[in-house]
């Protein structure tokens, strides 16, 4: 059947004349103890049919709670203070119970962020989306499901309607979300962070679909992100809120072009991006013939300055399947930061953690070379407990996830002291001058110490986790995602602060991200990992502007800059090609080195 | 004190007229899961024996032998012979008629070792099994083997209750007997039921049926009753506090048998705690039987005074002793053991025996004796307990002939000797009273044994104590003298 | 202690209330109790409450209030004893069973599982009709038929703790397990420590009373709640005061248990996940 | 799936032969002699040695053990040292009498208590609720011999609907048996449903917070559904285990309410074996109640799979590194085992 096939059913045309959406004058608060807590204050915007509005702002400044009064939904605690919420012409917060449940499902319909908790366990995906079309009115049978989830563009239809849940990938399961969202035809489409859980090409795809579905249904669509890509890429229309307020909203070509507000024109210089680069195509798969696979590491050795040589690694969690890390060569050389980028799942935190020593590699070499002067080093492949002190203290890792990287029971300080007395960097007496020393170096008041994580923001916390690993005196850092928690002004901080200890401390970082526009930033070589091996590995330059793997190629297709008003088209969500039996690499560049692969004729 | 509004506890059982056709339900408390119906066996279930058997005599409520299956007895004036005339018409339940034989078979029974009687220890020292024999198919003639002016009354001991002969390997479960019931089911430590036995010599009973249920725990018995499921409680000696419920209950209500129950506080004289004469003295020096009357019994009782024989026999010992804590304490230095400790060992088997404990102990803290109440399982304190623990306390009930009393809880030997007391010179005196034959000197041998049991004996008496029988406002004619009830009279209105 | 009161709702204060009110009276009923616990005076068996036995007397004339207020020593001392010590044990053993997992957790949620099988009176029954029924034979008993319920249930958070970044940062360090348990999974399992310790605490009290009750646990004449019951249940009808002073005290205390543990459970999470806010 | 099953059968077995290992170990530790005990005080030292060999006592105790183990499991649970009769028929005797109050028991409260819980958890905070709750707190603290002794007071005493206590021994028809089940069917039922009461409570409280709920509500689903068909399932996940405990500890431990009712159940067995020290009933007993207790487990877990599709993955131990392995501190998981009374 055909994309294009109308879904079947009487859906009664909402009569929407106008706006279908418009918010007046809306403001929120939650009670805390007596006072009101204001969450959203006189917010005003509307959303033509057909249109779609995009919110945008950090991390609390009211974007859902903004975007889900669209369906008449407060949490617990909060009360409407204010202005109005017209859906379709009627004020959502007058509507009785029956019409509330019409409302909701059928006349304005959400996708959450999180798919994955948004879909009830223990159901059917096919029920669930049935019963949100009977729901409404709709007979639906059971065709009419499939065709739903056809039109999500899901594989396999029949078969997926009976799987639960869980027995799907990110981004079906928000495929799915999208096709229960739209099963009962409604005219207005919330999206609350819909792709902010996916990995970029997936991202890039469910996008995509979304963007045609409300095009081809005419939906009133209301986008909220706080990726600037996202909604430079979706919206018609773009406003920027902070701590409730709207402080600007434009059109979105001219809010990119021409932010009016000082904060917007603060958040879109925070945001990396890959810059002006000039691709070249992908190189062809038999390309590259007279330069015969030789072995990466070597040809890329450049002199005794490295400080970690990785050679042929390979690391499994299980006896069977294939390896999470798959016969991977790296070295790292000193001062430098190499960066590692691929889709979740690659084995990027597997090879980290067992440098870390935390998963011993099952086969291969991992060694750090001690510096010429005192000439300590030694072999990384050795889990923690049987390293040296000074291996140990060598290699530092810091957690993507602040939160979850600093115990909430222990003072900041003593966070910060542990390494300083386990790896005895100062004397005792000289501790608690080192604790304060570190704060202040990475940029926190030395009164801090005596906070708990929880009184922290997320970007102190993270720069918590960046003292406690120099308190001691690493020469390797593994940052293994540190910014992808954050929102983006403190990711810019955070990196700007990271690359700036580096300097001064002369460190080596293993940087790893799935963002690329990131890794362009404070990265000088790139590694692209896939199903646990090394697709592509070359200086940032190299890497940015090609010739590249085609999964390089799709992970750099899929990446929505702020600015840019159209989404890539089409982006190859599956894999069109397979490593190139018996392999080797080829080297278009120097230091760029590309498996070879080979088409397998999809698409 | 008694509180307003409650019943008075009554002081008997209703008399009248019993309605035909009844059949009443007795709760006992499950004994082992080994009892038996063998009359002879020391694991024998009481209450059903009264129903199915018949002595050949029996005592009445007055401590006088009389007439059961034997209409008359008599003896040689040296008491080393004597003749029983059974009553004829008598019938088993099976339908055979009783003759000398199932006497002499009975007896046998009872003096084989393996059968391991209790009775055994009171009779085969003066009584061979040979020495039964018949001088017709209805007298039996007893040759004893010393002298025994009380031999007849040793006859009225449960154990003595007559089984068909041939019987003794089957009558554990048949229970075939003479009695007025017959029996119709029973399960050890479990249910069971009689019907009343038409062929009975004396004419059938006023009950139609009894049927026994065996409940483990006292206040389950009680709710029972209260509850109107049963209609007497048996073995069940109620706490004052719950007589006073079932008294003003309106379906069930209290009968009191006087001083029916015999408290003792026996002391193991094979323990090192007791083997010295003196402690055991101390131990009596040290406590006010009115005391522990008045406390443990609330004063439905009366003081023992350390004499087991009841207050009310016409062989009892009239006196009393000083109550005298300074003494006590000098005996106890003088034996080395001054501020004696130890557990006294009490449980809920009897509702009097933790009170009694209680009282005891504290009684004896003046004559810096230390007891620390311990309280064991009921159902296994007659077999983990009692005679195995230097100090705790038991009960008997009364109604047993002097001379068995002395005999059995007393002489050296003796299965129920629970002190493991030994004493030459009182074995001696019990002998001497079997020979005599003049009552009055008799009764003058049993005082000289009375006073050696309070003077050196090892099983204290503080008290005999009125029995509280839980039944139902229904029963009538209710008497209970020693073990058993008049089955043949008791009924329901 | 500040912060824990705080958002835990007045339940919770009505619980600390209880249960320290209970402690109080216990610790100091030998100075406030009016009679001898003990003493009976047969003359004033089976009073009503009165002014001068505020509880009436039971059937020995002893004073219900000063055997109530007497009654609860025993047993909140075999609570607070057992309840700490299987705590203490459960918790930490839960914590490096979970930490170090491998066949170390394998043998030991074996055991922990069999014996969680044995039904709880049976093993304390046979442990006690061996040992006798010395307080600190029961305080033994119930530490070995509760410990492995703690260890199960604090294993259970502290498994979802080891995961967390923090103690693999630890681990990355070089830190030993002992330190890692002890400063790491710990105190961060704590919240879960004290409402298992107060849910535990009330049924090791009922535990301790139903043993009495059943004719283990405290002797006679000695004042215990469970031991109260059982002398004078039968009696309800004529001296209720005896009967329902003591379980009034006994379900006070564990009432207080419960709204302490649901108290510190709902800031445990509860309430968190109710307004949505993380 | 079959093999998850397979394993956790597996798991099942383990335990209660440990369980029945560490029982008979226990058994074996207790001071004094079986044989002194049941001949008493005067048995010659020649009888003792013959019953020792009678009765197996000089072999080893593992070897013992074994030869146990193998009886047991052809259903020979040997010979009760008080009445000398085999230990099984006995025990199913008594089993029998305790199932026929625990099936109603686990039947009332299970429902009852579901309904109530959910109740008390949709309207948190209502009148509803705290009456719930209070119920169910009283319920919980009021220990098992006071309700039962009230309930006798009035129900069989006061007002006499049922028979106080149960007078047929174990034998009884079930017919016979039936009248005297109800009270304390009702006593075990209040204890029972406390616990689940609250269990299902509090996990109704998180899943109605949960993000699927508000999404199926978003959708415009009428509440009964959205509670029917989407919160049930998986809010009565951690109820399950409760239950399956509670379950295991009625069948296990009904020692005081039978002691009060003189019900001939297995808790009445248990407490007469342990008086009595028949060691050998004792050690059936304690099998037959971990038997129960790991079968209601598996039980519990089998119907979780059932009712909730993820459980059906076997629990892979995945390394936390994502956003999601910090939220797995959720209050289910440290609740479901704490319930065990
Ligand atoms: N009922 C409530 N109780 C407590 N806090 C509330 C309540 N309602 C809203 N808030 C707070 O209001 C702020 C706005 O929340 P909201 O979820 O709308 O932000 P957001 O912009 O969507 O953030 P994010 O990007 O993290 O999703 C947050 O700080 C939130 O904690
Ligand atoms: N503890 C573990 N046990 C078994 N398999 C694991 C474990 N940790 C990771 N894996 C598997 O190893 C592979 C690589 O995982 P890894 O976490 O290294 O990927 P990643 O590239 O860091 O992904 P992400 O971007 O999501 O962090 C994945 O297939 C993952 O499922
Ligand atoms: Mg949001
Ligand atoms: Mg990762
Ligand atoms: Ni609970």
């Amino acid at each position: 059947m055909s994309i294009d096939t109308p879904l079947a059913g009487g859906l009664e045309p909402v009569a929407a004349i106008g706006d279908a959406v418009t918010v007046e004058q809306l403001s929120i608060s939650y009670r805390a103890g007596r006072e009101l807590v204001p969450v959203a204050t006189e917010v005003s915007f509307t959303i033509a049919e057909g249109q779609t509005f995009g919110l945008v702002g950090e991390s609390g400044s009211g974007k859902s709670t903004v975007a889900r009064t669209l369906l008449a939904q407060l949490r617990a605690g909060s009360q409407v203070t204010g202005g109005q919420v017209r859906v379709a012409g009627q004020d959502v917060f007058g509507l009785d119970p029956a019409r509330l449940r019409a409302l909701r499902g059928g006349t304005v319909a959400l996708v959450a962020q999180n798919a994955g908790q948004s879909l009830t366990p223990s159901m059917r995906v096919g029920t669930q989306i049935h019963e949100a079309m009977t729901s409404h009115g709709l007979r639906a049978s059971r065709a009419d499901v499939l065709r739903a989830l056809d039109q999500v563009r899901l594989p396999n239809v029949k078969d997926l309607a009976r799987r639960y849940p869980h027995e799907l990938s990110g981004g079906q399961q928000q495929r799915v979300g999208i096709a229960m969202a739209i099963a009962a035809r409604p005219s207005v489409l919330v999206l609350d962070e819909p792709t902010t859980a996916l990995d970029v090409v997936t991202q890039a795809a469910v996008l995509r679909l979304i963007k045609d579905l409300s095009r081809e249904l005419q939906t009133a669509t209301l986008i909220v992100s706080h990726d600037l890509g996202v909604v430079s890429g979706m919206a018609d229309h773009v406003a920027v809120m902070r701590a409730g307020r709207i402080l600007e909203s434009r059109p979105t070509a001219e809010l990119f072009t021409a932010p009016g507000h000082e904060y917007t024109r603060q958040l879109l210089s925070d945001v990396p991006t890959l810059g002006a680069r000039s691709r070249t195509a992908s190189v062809a798969p038999a390309a590259g013939a007279g330069q015969e696979p030789e072995p990466p590491a070597d040809t890329r050795n450049r002199g005794s300055d490295v400080l970690l040589s990785c050679e042929n690694v390979s690391i499994s969690y299980h006896a069977s399947g294939p390896p999470a890390v798959d016969s991977v060569d790296l070295e790292i050389r000193r001062g430098e930061t190499l960066a590692i980028v691929g889709e979740s799942g690659s084995g990027k935190s597997t090879l980290a953690w067992s440098l870390a020593g935390l998963a011993a590699p099952s086969s291969g070499t991992m060694r750090v070379h001690g510096d010429s002067v005192t000439g300590t080093g030694g072999d990384l492949a050795r889990p923690v407990a049987r390293r040296s002190r000074e291996l140990r203290q060598m290699v530092q890792l810091i957690f993507q996830n602040a939160d979850t990287s600093l115990n909430p029971r222990r003072t900041i300080a003593a966070a910060i002291r542990r390494p300083l007395r386990l790896f005895g960097t100062v004397a005792r007496a000289e501790e608690r001058r080192r604790v304060e020393e570190l704060l202040t170096e990475v940029g926190l008041p030395a009164s801090f110490g005596k906070r708990l994580p929880a009184q922290l923001s997320g970007g102190q916390r993270q720069r918590v986790g960046i003292a406690r690993a120099l308190a001691a005196a690493p020469e390797l850092i593994i940052a293994d995602e540190i910014t992808t928690a954050l929102d983006v002004s403190v990711q810019a901080d955070i990196l700007e602060l990271l690359s700036g200890l580096q300097e001064s401390h002369g460190l080596s970082t293993l940087f790893i991200s799935h963002d690329l526009a990131v890794v362009a930033d404070v990265a000088d070589r790139v590694m692209v990992m896939k199903n646990g091996r090394v697709v592509e590995i070359g200086d940032v330059a190299d890497v940015f502007s090609g010739p590249n793997h085609p999964y390089t190629a799709s992970l750099l297709d899929a990446v929505l800059e702020p600015g840019v008003l159209e989404l890539p088209q089409s982006p190859a969500e599956e894999q069109t090609w397979i490593d190139d039996n018996p392999g080797g690499w080829f080297e278009p560049s120097p230091g760029h080195l590309i498996r070879k692969w080979k088409g397998t004729g999809n698409r | 004190g008694v509180s307003n509004g409650v019943a008075e506890i009554p002081l008997a059982a209703a008399r009248g007229a019993a309605a035909p056709g009844r059949r009443m339900r007795i709760a006992r408390p499950a004994a082992s899961a080994a009892e038996t119906l063998d009359p002879a066996s020391s694991l024998s279930a009481y209450e059903y024996l009264g129903a199915i058997y018949n002595r050949l005599v029996k005592l009445d409520e007055q401590g006088t032998t009389i007439p059961d299956l034997a209409s008359e007895w008599s003896s040689t004036p040296d008491g080393k012979t004597w003749t029983f005339k059974l009553r004829r018409g008598v019938l088993f339940h099976d339908g055979r008629a009783l003759t000398a034989s199932d006497v002499i078979y009975t007896l046998g029974h009872i003096l084989d070792p393996k059968t391991g009687s209790p009775q055994a220890g009171v009779l085969a020292p003066i009584l061979e099994p040979s020495g039964v024999t018949a001088s017709d198919s209805h007298t039996v003639v007893f040759t004893l083997t010393s002298p025994n002016a009380e031999f007849p009354s040793l006859l009225t001991a449960y154990q003595c209750y007559i089984i068909p002969a041939g019987s003794a390997a089957a009558i554990g479960r048949t229970g075939i007997g003479t009695g007025p019931f017959k029996l119709s089911s029973y399960t050890p430590a479990g249910r069971g039921s009689v019907e009343a036995f038409a062929g009975h010599f004396a004419g059938p009973p006023a009950l139609d049926g009894i049927d026994f249920y065996s409940v483990q725990d006292t206040s389950a018995r009680v709710n029972a009753l209260l509850a109107g499921q049963i209609d007497l409680i048996s073995q069940t000696n109620l706490d004052f506090a719950t007589a006073r419920v079932v008294a003003s209950s309106p379906v069930a209500t209290v009968a009191r048998a006087k001083d029916a129950q015999w408290y003792t506080i026996p002391m193991l004289a094979t323990s090192k705690e007791f083997s010295d004469p003196r402690v055991r003295q101390a131990m009596k020096l040290a406590y006010n039987p009115e005391d522990i009357v008045a406390t443990a019994l609330q004063g439905n009782g009366s003081p023992g005074w350390d004499n087991p024989v009841p207050p009310g026999y016409a062989d009892a010992l009239d006196h009393t002793r000083p109550y005298d804590p300074e003494k006590a304490k000098a005996l106890l230095k003088k034996a080395g053991v001054e501020g004696l400790q130890m557990p006294i060992y009490t449980s809920s088997y009897d509702s009097v025996f933790t009170p009694l404990a209680v009282a005891y102990a504290e009684a004896v803290k003046q004559a810096g004796i230390q007891l620390t109440v311990t309280s064991a399982s009921s159902d296994s304190y007659y077999t983990e307990i009692w005679m195995k623990k230097p100090l705790s306390v038991s009960y008997w009930f009364t109604g047993r002939p002097v001379d068995q009393l002395l005999n059995q809880v007393f002489r050296s030997g003796s299965s129920y000797n629970e002190s493991a007391w030994s004493n030459k010179a009182f074995d001696r005196l019990l002998v001497d009273a079997r020979r005599e034959m003049n009552d009055e000197r008799r009764r003058g041998i049993y005082q000289d044994a009375q006073r050696l049991i309070i003077e050196d004996g090892a099983d204290m008496t503080p008290m005999f104590g009125d029995r509280l029988v839980g039944l139902s406002r229904k029963v009538v004619n209710y008497s209970e003298f020693g073990f058993e009830f008049d089955y043949l009279k008791i009924g329901l209105s | 202690m500040k912060s824990t009161l705080r958002g835990a709702g007045p339940a919770f204060i009505i619980g600390i209330v209880l249960i320290l009110g209970n402690v109080l009276l216990a610790l100091l009923a030998p100075w406030i109790s009016p009679y001898d616990p003990v003493a009976s005076d047969s003359a004033a068996a089976l009073q009503g409450p009165s002014g001068t036995h505020w509880l009436g007397t039971d059937m020995y004339g002893r004073d219900i209030l000063s055997r109530t207020l007497n009654g609860g020593r025993y047993a909140l001392q075999v609570t607070f004893l057992a309840t700490t010590i299987a705590v203490a044990i459960g918790a930490l053993l839960g914590c490096l069973v979970a930490y170090l997992g491998g066949w170390f957790d394998d043998v030991v949620m074996r055991v922990v599982d069999a014996i969680l099988s044995v039904p709880t009176i049976l093993a304390l029954l046979v442990v006690v009709s061996v040992l006798g029924s010395g307080m600190w034979v029961i305080v033994l008993a119930v530490v070995v038929v509760y410990t492995p319920a703690v260890i199960r249930v604090v294993r259970g958070a502290a498994r979802s703790v080891k995961s967390l970044d923090y103690v693999t940062a630890a681990r990355a360090r070089g830190e030993r397990a002992g330190p890692i348990v002890l400063r790491e999974i710990l105190p961060n399992v704590s919240d879960v420590v004290l409402v298992e310790y107060a849910m535990r605490a009330s049924w090791v009290v009922l535990l301790i009373s139903t043993l009495s009750f059943l004719g283990f646990g405290a002797n006679p004449p000695a004042p215990d709640w469970g031991l109260m019951v059982a002398e004078n249940r039968t009696a309800l009808t004529v001296v209720p005061w005896a009967t329902l002073g003591p379980v009034a005290a006994l379900a006070s205390f564990v009432i207080g248990l419960h709204l302490t543990s649901d108290g510190l459970g709902k800031r445990l999470g509860v309430d968190r996940a109710m307004t949505g806010v993380k | 799936m079959p093999l998850l099953i397979l394993r956790r059968l597996g798991s099942a077995v383990l335990t209660i032969v440990l369980a029945s290992l560490l029982v008979f170990l226990a058994i074996q530790a207790l001071p004094g002699d079986v044989v002194q005990q049941i001949l008493g005080r005067d048995a010659t030292p020649e009888a003792v040695a013959q019953m020792r060999s009678e009765l197996g006592l000089d072999t080893p105790v593992f070897l013992r053990y074994i030869q146990w183990l193998f009886g047991a499991l052809q259903g020979d649970f040997g010979t009760s040292l008080v009445s000398g009769e085999p230990v099984g028929p006995n025990l199913l005797l008594h089993f029998r009498n305790t199932l026929l109050i625990a099936i109603p028991t686990v039947i009332i409260s299970v429902t009852l208590s579901i309904v109530l819980g959910v109740i008390a958890g949709l309207r948190r905070g209502k009148l509803a609720d705290h009456s719930i709750s209070l119920i169910s707190l009283l319920a919980m603290s009021i220990p098992e011999f006071m309700v039962a002794a009230l309930l006798v007071l009035a129900f069989a005493v006061g007002i006499p609907l049922f028979p106080a206590v149960v007078l047929d021994g174990p034998q009884a028809s079930l017919a016979q048996l039936l009248p005297s089940i109800w009270l304390p069917v009702i006593v075990l039922s209040l204890a029972m449903a406390a616990y689940i009461i609250r269990m299902t409570r509090t996990s109704t409280i998180d899943v109605m917070t949960s993000e699927f709920i508000t999404t199926a509500e978003l959708k415009g689903l009428r509440r009964a559904r959205v509670v029917m068909r989407h919160a049930l399932p998986t809010a009565l996940l951690p109820t399950l285990n409760v239950v399956a405990i509670n379950i295991a500890w009625m069948l296990g431990g009904v020692v005081v309410v039978e002691n009060i009712f003189n019900y001939p159940g297995m808790g009445n067995l248990m407490l007469e074996a342990v008086f009595n020290r028949d060691l050998p009933v004792i050690e059936a007993v304690a099998v037959v109640s971990a038997a129960i207790y790991v079968a209601c487990n598996l039980l519990a877990d089998l119907a979780a799979m059932a009712l909730d599709p993820r459980q059906r993955l076997r629990q892979r131990t995945r390394r936390g590194t994502g956003v999601g392995a910090g939220t797995t501190a959720s209050p289910a998981i440290s609740t479901d085992e704490r319930s065990q009374p």
